[in-house]
């Protein structure tokens, strides 16, 4: 649609007339373009280049090589980071069916639903540093209530951010609250949007409860899991906040995650080591990059069909 | 209409579900109503390990006026504002004009830069962190709200662009081409008939954007310090540093930080929603 | 000449008591010079450590607070603190700061001017040492018997919170000098010893003993240190090690000087002489800081005989004046502590952990402390890992 | 006995009442159709025959069986919906098994009556594609079969063919006619196209505003409408009307210029007014006359007239063959006194 | 001058050709209609001329502008989508007035074409209304006084009743036809009702797969296809064809017993397959004979009857009044030779 037949009188005005169509995107799409290329594309090409070098942020860097991957290929603190995100990556995606389960319960009409409904999204609205604190503070080895309640039905105490087996999992479940009613809304819109048609037939059809659900609104609900589960994996390779909220890394890294370690690595107390911060991203991106890429795949799918 | 509308169920299953839902709530908002005692509890409740109880007097007056007169909250406060409204402003206009050249028009390569904005947009951030903080430096926006919106805005417009542009998709192209047939210039079409008809989606991104910056950490403490220009996450873990375990304080500034997304989402939450079924879950 | 212009202080007294001496010391020096505005910007002092690397280098002020001896070693050798020999060289200073200059000198120059600092030691619960019918221990044998009759009454002997690790470097530092000795210490924060060398695990092993009674409260690496208080507070805990900065929050949450004091800690191994923590904050002026006649001007108010005697009192930040002329506030656990460190301290004077060792060996070694405080037995492996890094690092 | 009846059938949604005391009786094997304009309640009517409405009072027989408070999924009934509701994730062999694989029945038998459904509805070649690769009456015989396949006592049709384009619509209406023939199971139809209501039905139900306006066979119902919404709702194009007025026992018609219409009705007092009922093939027009010929619409065998008569009314007259009338001629109309309808100008009713 | 004139007009949607050198002639004020079946590319022409799909090669004008690269906006046209495209968030008003608005004409002028537009279509009461408070033949309108604001030298509609339910369909068509009468304007109508087309049309152009078929006036369409497709298509219902044989001259039909055709036209060889068309309204039908009756569609006036004769091959035939043939019946049908049309069986060219 770019390229048409050269025009035959090429007067500057006219030529801008007849490519107006063509320069209408090119103008819209400028500063845009410009502002991402510079602050995301351009920076990108930088962590990688940055991951060949030594730096601490303040002198020359060095040009190393791979040292910095060599290195991370026997760094502890490193691995146990992967195991966790991981965890995070699995755990997380939790969210989706208690999103789901939610939104189903609240799917219904009665008075004030829709205040109920906003009311469950609160989570998801509040900062990840109000959640952390909270959660640090329900968790409370003296006077949490979650040892209060184990207190209570006569159950030792645990020490949920103090223990190194279970520290990641808590502050999952954390993380856990708002993503869920995350999910909750999508797929709240998602019901919406279920054609009510389909509901009727497979209704007649004798499909009821489960089954119902499993055969009928699932499928139907795809473009709402699609979307969960795209947010979702996002969030839980970037979980930062809680971490750094909740454990600060501890107890002795334990609850590290990639994001979370790189950042100590280049810019916290005892880090500025730049480049090997830079590796640790560039890992990160790198597994990321799978996710991506797989979203971009079906979007590809879908925009294929497309006008 | 799925589950079975509960209005079709017996009187006493209505009943039981009217009722179960607001308990529902109250287990879910559970830690939320637990902050929520927590700032309004004199401090002794704390010392006398009173955490969890009713509290013993009231003190919300005193709490939350120890945050907003014996701190830098307000500053904190304020500064988010400025971050935060410019950056949503930001970020949605970009994204209009985006998201309408990739919806709208055909040429080589609008897949290509429509799959990089998305890919921008799933980056994790971290891989940002350190040349941008560098750019930043190098720029002189250091330590500044302008360096802090500038990125915003820029990394927030592939989210943006992502959807406004399947939105825009969605919307009938014949009313585009109705508008062509017309005689109106590209711009106005823009003008004119695309950008009324995005307002709920513009609503909903902008109630999104908004909650993300408001709470956005990570890049508060990579690119800003101290209370000229940070936003209120980091001021409240600074608050908190300050007042640690003093949790009625802590309680109550984590509540003041936390309003205005509350407040944002509420006032707008009819177009969120509508904006929200439009635009990501199409 | 009078100053003129702006003087911009990036402080890290966050904490609310030393928070109000920054203010007011910002404040009186402000007055002082009706010409010059003086901007104070208080940052959280966890957060300054990570941020003071951005704002010196992009968005510097002109006075800046930061540590003494290694820990201001990187930003040195990048050239971002100003060199202030020549302060140094002026009289006021030099006869009355010369104890501190050691540690504000590197490569020959000194870098900045201390403005306090505080001594380490054991806070404890006279009351309950009395109700117990303990003493102060003067050896390892008494400390550890007087912990196990504290433990046989239902408390913890120390509270600690090592969520923020340095705590830890605290109990690894007295454990380490009362073991080894203060050139020990050098020694191993400059990498020249092993970390497996078996006086570093003669070190863990008396650790271990304390760790084994159960002396430390439970789940400490849940805590910051000022979330470890009301264990003291409480009397859950008898006892703190902790700098003299503690005092004051533990006086302020009602404990009364009956119900406090302090002792240094106690000697292990005969042979070594004792030495002590005191770590020493400073004020450094940034290279590229604006108004550099300005900033000298204040360090050279903040180190005065009187300015110093006034923030270093018991209600203002309650710690040790730098100054010699200044007069250390009447407070008992100031004298003893000044006392402690003038007289009592033969093998030398350590800054803390954290700043002998260079940044990420400490960081490293005090999350190993932290490991081994909650798994004692994984010591084998924790001390692996330090030795690996202590090769890449040096 | 399966036939399906409706006693004092009544639906409120709240306070609002959208059927009105229907009965009905509807036969075995019988084909019957509810037709009538947007929003009269065809719908709500059927779907309180499935069971997803609930039926406000009243009661519904499915056979013997009451089943006004039985279960959609329990009354072995099988519905076609507009808009097909096929499941779009699942492939046309497993959208038509469905039901019988949430009923339980063993895979054998469902892949025997799924193969069984799609020989009737020549379905066999399409049986892997989903839904999305159909078109429109491939989708439609889906839908069908689906219904089929469960072999259920009554097939319930709503608008089934008002997504189809005209020519697929005629194809499919003769298909659905044919299944009936071979199925032979009570067939409730609803549809707004009184041509679908026409060739379909055994028996056809006209609604208005939630009340049975007529039932009837279709003949039945053109040739002796019960009142002027049957009559002008049944046939196409539909019944012109004009107004008269009673007169000397005679009804005469102003339009026509004051012709006047011999009747054996009995007629509302002399001075009345009534209205005239004439159907466009009914009417034959030469040239010269009060009425202009205002537009000719031309078929091909047939063409519409649509004359404007003196006093302003219009009326449209089915021609054939090739008249040489042009738009705009002055035209005379002609009928025979025996095909006008008369009705009453106030009830509507029809004079009989 | 402002007719339309194609030349030699071809579009590729990359390798894929759907327009094939199109030659086509629409005079100033004439109403031409593209017929076809879906796909055929009606649309796609029609976007060619409005500017909304590039011209691959070929040239178009208007009068005597050569367009093929001008700009949508600068071509004079005004387009009626099937969608009505009425921008949601502005008044009825606003919509109309839009165009205008836009190309920056003064608001007093607007005001006058507006409300000038409004009462040819009865608009005046709705101005003040967003879209959505309009009823589908309400806003069709509005599209199409949107249309006329601006009036364009060149209307084009892309199967602008395809939304609407019948009845109004049928009303809507009427309307078009009376508003072409009033603006003369030339206009392209777009649909794949051939009703529409016949009744509308000046011109009519069949389509197929993005070839022309045919260009004639309607009844001459109707009366002399040039071929198979365009007889099949044109007329309701469809022509019945079925298979005959060159037999001494005459042309031989299996399907009616072996009966010959008497014929003018020039015929293939003796033993050439022709194919045979007759009409359904041509035929009339007998008890007793080879066929069957397999289905009887009543309709009030007519009725469809559709037979299957006796080699299989199905054949519609329309009747009118009331035949007591019953389903099922054996039947004979009869027709006048001359009604026959006669297209050869491997080209489907009409034999003349
Ligand atoms: N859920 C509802 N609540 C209130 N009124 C309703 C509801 N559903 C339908 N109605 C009303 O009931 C009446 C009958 O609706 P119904 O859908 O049965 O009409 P219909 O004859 O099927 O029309 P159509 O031909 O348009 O499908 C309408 O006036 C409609 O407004
Ligand atoms: N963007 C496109 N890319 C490729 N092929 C296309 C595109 N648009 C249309 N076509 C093809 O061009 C042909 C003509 O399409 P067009 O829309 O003109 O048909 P139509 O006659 O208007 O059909 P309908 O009656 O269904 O509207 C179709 O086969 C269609 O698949
Ligand atoms: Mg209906
Ligand atoms: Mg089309």
């Amino acid at each position: 649609m770019v390229d048409t037949t050269t025009p035959l009188n090429d007067g500057a005005p006219g030529w801008i007339r007849r490519n107006r169509q063509a320069l209408a995107p090119a103008l819209f799409l400028l500063p845009g373009v410009l502002f991402f290329a510079f602050y995301v594309i351009f920076p990108i090409v930088q962590s990688f280049n940055l991951s060949f070098y030594r730096w601490d942020g303040l002198g020359e860097p060095v040009y190393v090589g791979a040292e910095n991957y060599i290195e991370l290929m026997d760094d502890r603190a490193f691995e146990v980071s992967m195991w966790n995100n991981l965890k995070w990556l699995l755990m997380y995606l939790l969210a989706i069916p208690a999103g789901l389960a939610i939104a189903l319960f609240l799917n219904q009409n009665v008075v004030g639903i829709r205040l109920y409904k906003s009311l469950f999204f609160f989570p998801f609205v509040i900062s990840q540093v109000v959640v952390g604190l909270v959660f640090s503070w329900f968790y409370d080895p003296t006077f949490g209530l979650l040892n209060q309640i184990l207190g209570f039905f006569g159950f030792g105490t645990v020490n949920v951010l103090g223990d190194p087996n279970l520290v990641t999992y808590g502050i999952i479940v954390a993380g856990l609250w708002p993503q869920t009613a995350y999910c909750m809304i999508l797929y709240l819109t998602g019901l919406n949007a279920v054609d009510p048609e389909q509901v009727e037939a497979a209704r007649l059809d004798g499909a009821k409860g489960m089954k119902m659900l499993w055969y009928v609104i699932i499928p139907q609900l795809r473009p709402a899991t699609f979307i969960a589960f795209v947010v979702t994996i996002i969030g839980a390779l970037r979980s930062f906040d809680l971490i750094s909220i909740m454990t600060n890394g501890g107890p002795f890294g334990s609850s590290r995650v990639l994001s979370f370690y790189m950042f100590e690595k280049a810019l916290s107390e005892y880090g500025f080591r730049m480049g090997y911060g830079a590796a640790i991203a560039v890992v990160l991106f790198l597994i990321m990059l799978s996710f991506i890429a797989y979203f971009l795949w079906s979007m590809y799918q879908e925009e294929k069909g497309g006008r | 209409m799925f589950p079975r509308p509960i209005e079709k169920s017996s009187p006493a299953w209505v009943a039981t579900y009217q009722a179960l839902v607001p308990m529902a709530l109250v287990l879910w908002l559970l830690p939320l109503i637990a902050v929520a005692v927590f700032s309004i509890k004199p401090d002794v409740d704390f010392t006398t390990g009173n955490y969890w109880g009713w509290p013993s007097a009231f003190k919300g007056f005193e709490n939350y006026g120890k945050v907003f007169f014996a701190s830098d909250m307000p500053r904190y406060l304020l500064n988010s504002v400025l971050i935060t409204v410019p950056t949503v402003i930001g970020a949605v206009a970009l994204s209009c004009m985006t998201g309408f050249a990739l919806g709208v028009y055909k040429f080589r390569g609008n897949l290509l830069l429509f799959f990089m904005f998305v890919a921008g947009n799933f980056v994790p951030f971290q891989i940002l962190m350190v040349p941008v903080r560098d750019l930043t430096l190098d720029m002189g926006l250091y330590n500044t709200k302008l360096g802090l919106v500038l990125f915003h805005v820029a990394f927030q417009t592939g989210f943006c662009t992502l959807f406004m542009r399947n939105f825009i998709r969605a919307l009938p192209f014949e009313l585009i081409e109705a508008a062509r047939v017309e005689g109106v210039a590209e711009w106005r079409i823009f003008w004119f008939v695309v950008l009324p008809l995005m307002k709920p989606a513009i609503a909903a991104l902008s109630v999104l954007i908004f909650t993300f910056i408001w709470n956005d950490y990570f890049w508060a403490v990579v690119l800003t310090q101290g209370a000229e220009s940070q936003p209120v996450t980091a001021g409240i873990t600074s608050f908190n540093a300050q007042y640690r375990a003093a949790y009625h304080l802590m309680s109550a500034g984590s509540i003041v930080a936390a309003l205005p997304p509350v407040a944002m989402f509420f006032l707008m939450q009819r177009h969120f929603i509508a904006g929200l079924t439009l635009g990501a879950v199409k | 000449s009078e100053l003129s212009g702006t003087l911009k202080i990036f402080s890290d007294m966050s904490n609310p008591a030393p928070r109000a001496v920054m203010e007011k010391l910002a404040s009186d020096f402000d007055a002082l010079h009706p010409d010059l505005s003086v901007e104070l910007t208080v940052i959280d002092r966890e957060a300054y450590k990570t941020q003071i690397r951005n704002f010196l280098t992009a968005n510097a002020p002109d006075v800046a607070n930061w540590y003494a001896a290694n820990r201001m070693r990187p930003y040195v050798s990048a050239g971002l603190f100003e060199d202030v020999s020549d302060l140094w060289a002026e009289p006021a200073i030099a006869d009355n700061l010369a104890s501190t200059k050691g540690a504000m000198t590197l490569d020959g120059k000194q870098w900045g001017v201390p403005y306090t600092y505080y001594q380490w030691g054991v806070y404890y619960r006279e009351d309950i040492y009395d109700e117990l019918g303990l003493e102060e221990p003067k050896d390892w044998e008494s400390f550890k018997s007087n912990c196990q009759k504290i433990l046989d009454s239902g408390r913890k002997c120390f509270t600690i919170g090592s969520k923020f690790l340095w705590t830890a470097g605290g109990w690894f530092d007295y454990l380490n000098m009362r073991t080894n000795g203060y050139d020990f210490h050098m020694a191993l924060t400059n990498g020249d010893v092993e970390w497996t060398d078996d006086r570093v695990k003669q070190t863990f092993a008396n650790w271990r003993e304390l760790i084994d009674m159960g002396a430390f409260i439970d789940n400490h690496q849940s805590y910051s240190w000022q979330e470890a208080l009301p264990f003291m507070v409480n009397g859950e805990a008898a006892a703190y090690l902790m700098g003299n900065f503690a005092v004051a929050p533990l006086r302020e949450a009602g404990l009364s000087d009956e119900q406090l004091d302090f002792y240094q800690f106690p000697v292990i191994n005969p042979d070594v002489e004792l030495a002590e923590d005191a770590p020493t904050d400073t004020f450094h002026i940034p290279s590229g800081a604006q108004n550099k006649e300005a900033a000298r001007e204040f360090l050279r108010y903040v180190v005065s005989a009187d300015v110093q005697t006034e923030i270093n009192a018991g209600p203002a930040l309650g710690q040790l004046p730098v100054n010699a002329s200044s007069s250390v506030d009447a407070d008992e656990m100031l004298n003893q502590g000044f006392e402690m460190l003038s007289s009592n301290s033969p093998g030398g004077i350590a800054q803390f952990f954290d700043r002998d060792a260079p940044a990420e060996m400490a960081s490293i070694a005090m999350e190993g402390f932290q490991e081994f405080m909650v798994f004692p037995d994984n010591l084998e492996d924790v001390l692996n890992r330090l030795e690996k890094a202590r090769q890449r690092i040096y | 006995m399966t036939g399906v009846t409706l006693s004092n059938a009544v639906k409120k949604y709240g306070e609002v009442q959208t059927i009105f005391d229907v009965n009905l009786d509807i036969e075995d094997g019988e084909f019957c159709v509810f037709v009538g304009p947007s929003g009269c309640g065809k719908s709500t009517l059927l779907r309180m025959v499935a069971g997803l409405e609930e039926t406000t009072s009243g009661k519904i027989h499915i056979g013997s069986r009451d089943v006004t408070n039985v279960e959609a999924a329990e009354r072995g009934v099988a519905m076609v919906f507009q808009s097909y509701a096929l499941y779009p994730h699942m492939s046309v062999e497993e959208n038509m098994g469905f039901g019988l694989k949430m009923t339980g029945h063993p895979k054998e038998e469902i892949k025997e009556k799924v193969s069984e459904a799609s020989r009737i509805l020549q379905l066999d070649a399409y049986l892997k594609r989903k839904p999305k690769a159909l078109s429109g009456g491939q989708r439609q015989r889906v839908a069908i079969g689906r219904a089929i396949v469960r072999g259920p006592d009554v097939f319930l049709f709503d608008e089934p063919l008002s997504n189809l384009d005209a020519e697929l619509r005629v194809d499919m209406r003769v298909e659905i006619a044919r299944l009936h023939k071979e199925i032979g199971a009570t067939m409730i139809y609803v549809t707004h196209d009184q041509v679908e209501a026409m060739t379909l039905a055994d028996k056809i139900v006209v609604l208005r505003a939630g009340r049975v306006e007529q039932v009837g066979k279709p003949m039945d119902l053109y040739n002796n409408p019960d009142n002027r919404f049957v009559a002008g709702f049944i046939g196409s194009p539909s019944m012109n009307f004009v107004e008269g007025k009673v007169c000397g026992g005679k009804v005469a018609v102003d339009a026509f210029g004051g012709r006047e219409i011999t009747t054996s009705v009995t007629l509302p007092p002399e001075g009345s007014k009534v209205i005239v009922g004439l159907r466009p093939q009914q009417i034959t027009v030469s040239a010269g006359g009060p009425a202009t010929l205002d537009l000719r619409e031309r078929l091909g065998a047939v063409a519409y007239d649509h004359l404007i008569c003196a006093e302003g009314s219009k009326i449209i007259v089915e021609t054939r063959g090739e008249d040489a009338l042009d738009e705009g001629a002055s035209i005379s109309l002609d009928f025979s006194d025996d095909d006008a309808f008369l009705f009453d100008a106030k009830t509507e009713m029809r004079l009989r």
